[in-house]
């Protein structure tokens, strides 16, 4: 008996790893080339952007909101950085100091996007998932409108030495993964050892109780959607470098990801529950399973979807052990 | 010697085709020559075929890289990238927005699309005409199409009336017709673009029985459209190609560097030809998925 | 129905020890026991919502004996017509009264819903227990104890053999209480069996025909109810002596704390005025539903108050915007609705013990500065944990699976955990056995000696005779008296909870003040 | 008091009926084109789709589930129905019979998809979230793998007959319409007046009073899943008709449509709390806004995006009353 009990409050926080776990032996088995630093390096990298952007979505999702406008959101600062950069060009000598511009105001347009959101919300007392989806298709259709329907292109000039933050690595380990990894220890600090986090899990956990305990409910909820914007706009400060452009097709169905990737780490969706490890581990695990393939062509590209869809299940299937569960 | 092909997923009818032909000459490529081995990655968004094109240099260590961007500019810096690592790079469809990076550069010609079309509706319409536009998703392809088009209608006493998105997609060409056909009494030709929004469109103006005041020009050259075209259909006098089939020609030609050494490189540009009742047998693959 | 040598555990915790029980049909059977003895599981157990760790349920067939039953659960519980009324609400809020009295049992006219006959059997169920609510009412928008009323006809609806009352007065007044003994009384002849848990020992003395009392998770013994006096229930139940259960309260000071004038909430209160001083302990009572909760939530910044009204705090004209400026400022208020709006029932304890102190200014460099300092924290909670003498067996559960009156200590502790100075409590001893609630009453006379000052609004005539300094009576929403002294008895409350006396320039603005 | 209780009561009901008259007045001033019959018949018509499986989200929502594969298994359900049908022309002579056939396999098929849904999730206990966003993916992919990446058309010797059922109309109200208002009373009575709906109700209320009611909680909430997949079923039947053709692109979006039309009907995602009247009303505001939108040059084409998020959340907020209710 005092086993189980012991076993079970285990899994809750090992099973994202283990699923992980399952995932990196199935991708050693399937291609050598799986352990290369040179793919471990880009997986990495790679699971930032919706690692981080996840990492905010946990903390409007823990607080018991959602926020469906991220990926439109990245578009849009991404699309609003590019112009930024381009047009001061001309005025500003030192492209550090034009990008660092950039970044500055991309941490500000993405703080100003979830206070939005944020507003909306706990003031005019709309549902979040009708402020977001009306937000997502705000931002989408002005990224569209930025770039005439078309695409932006950061200038060349900046671009090359601006994509050094993306390619570039310290210690073997490519920058975007110190970012992420930054922000996740950040995000693990505020949600689980401050005041603001205690009250996230709170108003998620049940919304009057934390009004009886005078918690500043609206402010809180909406700072957690600041906290989202923020973390769009540092995703998408490493976003640009790498593909130095936007258009209306950046960031397509990164909501969905990013709220996936946080309920595969063990997050709740209906609030009161909060892991910022288990999200970090549900970015690699969804970038992982990208990666994992295109290790193959065993399966017809046309099943990537179904086969992708499996293992999300399967991973969460895994994780949550609830065959242990069903057993006894 | 591993070749590297790296396309959008079938996602829409044409992107459809072209999945086809490229599995296809996959296939027969690989049939063909032992020796040759083709990885081929599908992307449904330019992030992740930045992904599949890093896959392709850590993984499957490649030799020649045969892509069609997703889009041009988010993709000009991971294709360079590949090309830095001594890849040969072949570029299919959408040119890169830096010059000089691709080898070998084999695309249908957008512009030359658009600009067909209108020169076929200003020619029906010599005596002017009113007409609406639905265009695709908004994208660089679809603006290159459109510019070209009302380029060509300049000067023109071709009127249009208005244009709308219709996302490549059937069911978007068939309600942006209809409210097109509720708003305007008097439409004498469509410029549908693709060809699966003129599959909507044409369902759209059936239901309003319309279908004697006005044509409609698609573009691509879907089996179904040609076949109407090819019967001679009074809805669909003409198509305007725009093959998925460049992308077998682009692995044949990169293949062909690769097998037999052959001095390959420079531009292949298709045409976009008009595809009329006479030409249409031509441009018909019943077995293919477009 | 019996149970033989039953056994329950929570991962490696037990909390009940071969327990042997035997329930009669026409008998009330009463438990009794401290906080946390194991009454909620052991009916829980036989209701079939927690599964048996060891031993077995015995139903009784109709030749008299009884028959070990396999598989027991919910559904095969309801089947033999146990119905148990749960210690927590155990009702679908957005669903309204008469759903959820025919909830899982409705009644159907061919395919569909028999809705005008559930309405005028939920509203005859409700009559019966003299509940006025209209039975198409939410339950959300019922106050506590009308839900329980519902509760009640839930049960009363389902033709129960063997009904199960969990606490079921805990938060009704007397007079409600009243009608359920007389349901029950009405049940008994009709050869029901009733299982009676209460911390009321009066009540017990009253209905119960045995009594079994539970000591940390054992079997005490089971008596005849015409052997024990409560004295001896509650000896019995606590394991010693209890000394007087009020304690004295020396007189407050001159000084005043709290004063309000002419407070309204629209539609609940009209115009209160009272004032409040240093040491004193100001007893509310009234009716369920004449506004007490909704006058002091407001004072406290949960509820809007009209323009006209003004509160001062130790001199100081204040108008709270909110709970967190009400706090900051030394006045704090504990909620009667412990699981809606008390507790975050799925988070562990320490979270919802620091809930309320965390984000006050002057603890921050207590325990929660930049970052909490998670060691301090715990040590406040471990005191605090022996301040209120809250039983746990394993302090990693979550606020939801302690047993209800250490729920109500835990919350007792939340509050008190910033140090207030002006402590409004609603209904503390809910659910509280004897012995701790001596225990709570030292307290609050402690604080109040300590010039602290105590707004006690209860249900519980006895409790707020039994300490308050003088007692405000509100009826309808309108404060109908203060009374002081000899006027403080029961017979002279209810006089002015029902509104047949009030005190002349009550309800009437300025003049009426230190009366 | 009395007064006000009523009104907020009166609100909650009528709220989205005003915003569905605010955008018909919207629409009347736009063109006069708006009001021909034509384009309401269209209207009605193209609303249909959307509103038979919103109306099946309502219940899934209700019951506290969400079900993202509805777009997936519209598209994957008329790929089958495509495929049965040109597979039985040979077979069976009557074209009519072959329909009827097809129609039939097609609601199994839902049943099925539905029936999966619900037996991941409350079997095992898989988040909603993560199990119909996995059903998304392999639907997804086994439709484009069914059509070989490209369209799957149905044969024209059906089609033409077939097509009578999106095209043909009953007293001037098209057939697609009549469907619609059958599902919709259907499942106003089912939500209603059944011991079903009740239950619904009651599990998104409180899962555990459920259980505690002796409610077959995993039976009801498996049932809500079977219920939208029957409800998609029947949106295809009338989908398919219209163009005859099934792709990857079938669908799309149609999760998020279908949502957003039950939100602004005044459920409530949280569950607990449904109206069928209103998820009717609110796929006809969504459809609305689209037809709007095409009735009128007057926005830039890049902006439609924008203007559609913001008009569905002033929607909501006209129809909440947040106004009012601040103002108090
Ligand atoms: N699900 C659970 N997990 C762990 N411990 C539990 C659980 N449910 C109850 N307990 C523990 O079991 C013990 C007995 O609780 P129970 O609710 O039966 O007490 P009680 O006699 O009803 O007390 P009260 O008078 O306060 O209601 C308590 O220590 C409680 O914390
Ligand atoms: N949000 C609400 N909506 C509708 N009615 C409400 C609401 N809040 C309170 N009420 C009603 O207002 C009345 C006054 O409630 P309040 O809780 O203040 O009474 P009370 O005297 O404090 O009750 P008790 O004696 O149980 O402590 C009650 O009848 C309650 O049902
Ligand atoms: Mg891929
Ligand atoms: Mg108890």
């Amino acid at each position: 008996m005092p086993e189980k009990f012991g076993f079970k409050l285990d899994l809750k926080t090992t099973g994202p790893f283990l699923a992980l776990i399952t995932l990196i032996i199935i991708g050693m088995l399937v291609n050598d080339a799986f352990l290369s630093t040179g793919n471990l390096s880009n997986i990495l990298a790679r699971s930032s952007f919706i690692g981080i952007v996840a990492i905010g979505a946990t903390f409007v999702i823990t607080a018991g909101g959602i926020d469906l406008s991220v990926g439109a959101m990245a578009a849009f600062i991404s699309g609003c950085m590019i112009i930024i950069m381009n047009s001061l060009i001309g005025t500003i000598e030192s492209s550090v100091a034009i990008i660092l511009l950039a970044i500055i105001a991309s941490a500000g347009i993405g703080a100003l996007a979830g206070l939005i959101n944020g507003i909306l919300t706990t003031k005019a007392k709309i549902e979040a998932f009708i402020v977001t989806l009306g937000t997502m298709g705000v931002y989408r259709s002005l990224i569209t409108y930025m770039a005439d329907g078309g695409t932006l292109s950061l200038d060349f000039s900046i671009g090359d030495i601006y994509s050094e933050v993306y390619y570039g690595d310290l210690l073997g380990l490519p920058y975007p993964a110190w970012v992420f990894l930054g922000v996740a220890i950040i995000g693990y600090v505020l949600l689980n050892k401050t005041v603001f986090g205690r009250h996230c899990l709170a108003i998620g956990s049940n919304e009057k109780v934390a009004l009886y305990s005078a918690i500043h409910v609206d402010r809180v909820k909406t700072m957690t959607y600041m906290l989202q914007g923020m973390c769009v706009a540092i995703a998408t400060i490493i976003y640009v470098p790498r593909l130095g452009s936007a258009s209306g097709q950046t960031g397509i169905l990164w909501e969905l990801e990013a709220i996936a990737a946080v309920i595969i780490g063990g997050t709740v969706l209906r609030g009161g529950y909060g892991r910022i490890w288990g999200t970090v581990v549900g970015a690699l695990i969804l970038t992982l399973i990208g990666n994992i393939l295109n290790l193959t062509d065993a399966i017809s590209n046309y099943l990537n979807g179904a086969v992708q869809g499996i293992i999300v299940i399967a991973a969460v299937y895994l994780q949550r052990g609830a065959w242990r569960r069903n057993k006894q | 010697q591993t070749i590297g092909v790296s396309i959008p997923a079938a996602t829409h009818g044409w992107a459809g085709g072209l999945n086809f032909h490229a599995e296809a000459t996959k296939q027969r490529l690989e049939a063909a020559n032992p020796g040759l081995r083709i990885v081929l990655l599908t992307a449904n968004s330019a992030s992740e075929q930045a992904n599949d094109l890093e896959d392709l240099l850590a993984i499957h260590h490649i030799d020649a890289l045969v892509v069609l961007p997703f889009e041009s500019a988010p993709l000009t810096g991971p294709v360079r990238n590949v090309k830095r690592q001594g890849v040969f790079v072949t570029v299919v469809d959408r040119g890169l927005s830096e010059a000089g990076i691709e080898d070998v550069y084999v695309a249908g010609n957008n512009a030359e699309m658009g600009r067909v079309s209108a020169q076929y509706i200003k020619q029906s319409l010599s005596d002017g005409g009113d007409i609406v536009v639905l265009r695709g998703i908004p994208t660089v392809i679809d603006e290159q199409r459109f510019d070209a088009f009302m380029a060509e209608l300049e000067g023109s006493n071709i009127k249009v009336l208005d244009n709308k998105y219709a996302n490549w997609n059937r069911d978007d060409g068939f309600t942006v017709m209809q409210d097109f056909l509720a708003r305007f009494p008097k439409i004498d030709a469509v410029w549908a673009q693709d060809d699966d929004i003129a599959i909507g469109v044409i369902q759209a103006v059936r239901q309003a029985r319309r279908q004697d005041e006005l044509f409609i020009v698609g573009g691509g050259g879907m089996k179904e459209i040609v076949k109407r075209v090819m019967d001679g259909d009074r809805l669909t006098p003409v198509d305007v190609l725009y093959p998925p089939s460049m992308i077998a020609t682009a692995m044949e030609l990169t293949a062909l560097k690769f097998l037999f050494n052959v001095p390959i490189s420079g531009r292949y540009i298709l045409g976009s030809p008009l595809i009329t009742q006479e030409n249409a047998a031509e441009y018909y693959f019943p077995d293919s998925p477009f | 129905m019996s149970t033989h040598r039953v056994s329950k555990s929570f991962g490696h915790v037990e909390v009940l020890t071969h327990i042997d029980l035997e329930i009669h049909t026409g008998e009330v059977l009463a438990i009794l026991g401290e906080n946390g003895a194991g009454k909620s599981t052991l009916v829980k157990l036989l209701a079939g919502y927690e599964e048996v760790s060891a031993g077995e349920l015995r139903l009784a067939t109709a030749d008299g004996s009884t028959v070990p039953v396999a598989s027991w659960n919910i559904e095969v519980a309801e089947q033999h017509g146990i119905v148990l009324i749960h210690q927590e609400f155990n009702l679908a809020e957005q669903l309204s009264a008469a759903e959820n009295i025919f909830l899982g049992n409705e009644l159907k006219r061919g395919l569909f819903l028999d809705q005008e006959r559930m309405l005028r059997l939920a509203r005859k169920y409700l009559l019966a227990l003299n509940c006025q609510v209209d039975p198409a009412t939410p339950v959300s928008e019922l106050a506590v104890a009308d839900k329980q009323m519902v509760e009640i006809a839930k049960a009363y609806a389902r033709n129960s053999k063997l009904l199960i009352l969990d606490e079921p007065t805990a938060v009704l007044t007397s007079k409600e209480s009243e009608v359920l003994f007389r349901l029950i009384e009405r049940l008994k002849q009709q050869a029901v069996a009733i299982i009676y848990i209460s911390h009321k020992l009066e009540e017990i003395e009253r209905i119960a025909d045995r009594i079994t009392i539970l000591r940390d998770g054992e079997m005490v013994g089971c008596y005849p109810a015409s052997s024990l006096s409560t004295d001896d229930m509650a000896r019995l139940m606590v394991g010693r002596e209890l000394s007087n259960l009020f304690p004295n309260i020396p007189a407050p000071l001159d000084e005043i704390a709290l004063r309000v004038v002419n407070a309204s909430v629209p539609g609940l209160v009209q115009a209160a005025s009272f004032e409040l001083r240093r040491g004193e302990v100001l007893g509310f009572a009234g009716l369920v539903g004449s506004g007490r909760t909704a006058l002091m939530e407001a004072i406290v910044g949960l509820r809007k108050l009209t323009a006209s009204a003004q509160i001062e705090v130790a001199g100081k004209a204040v108008s709270y915007p909110n709970l967190a400026a009400a706090r900051d400022d030394g006045v704090a208020y504990l909620t009667k609705d412990r699981k809606a709006s008390g507790l975050l029932l799925n988070l562990n304890l320490v979270f919802n013990f620091s809930l309320l102190s965390l984000s006050a200014l002057f603890l921050q460099r207590k325990y929660a500065g930049l970052l909490i300092d998670q060691k301090k924290e715990q040590r406040a909670f471990e005191q605090a944990i022996k301040t209120f003498d809250i039983r746990l067996k394993d302090s990693a559960i979550t606020a939801g699976d302690l047993s209800g009156g250490n729920q109500q200590k835990l919350l007792l502790a939340k509050i008190m955990a910033v140090a207030p100075r002006i402590i409004i409590i609603d209904e503390p001893t809910r659910g509280i056995d004897i012995g701790t609630k001596s225990q709570i009453y030292h307290f609050i006379a402690e604080l109040a000696a300590n010039g602290h000052s105590i707004i006690l609004i209860s249900s519980d005539m006895m409790e707020i005779i039994g300490l308050s300094h003088r007692v405000a009576v509100m009826c309808r929403g309108e404060l109908t008296g203060i009374l002081v002294d000899d006027e403080i008895e029961e017979h002279e409350i209810m006089r002015y909870a029902t509104g047949l006396k009030r005190q002349p320039g009550k309800n009437n603005s300025e003049d009426q003040l230190c009366a």
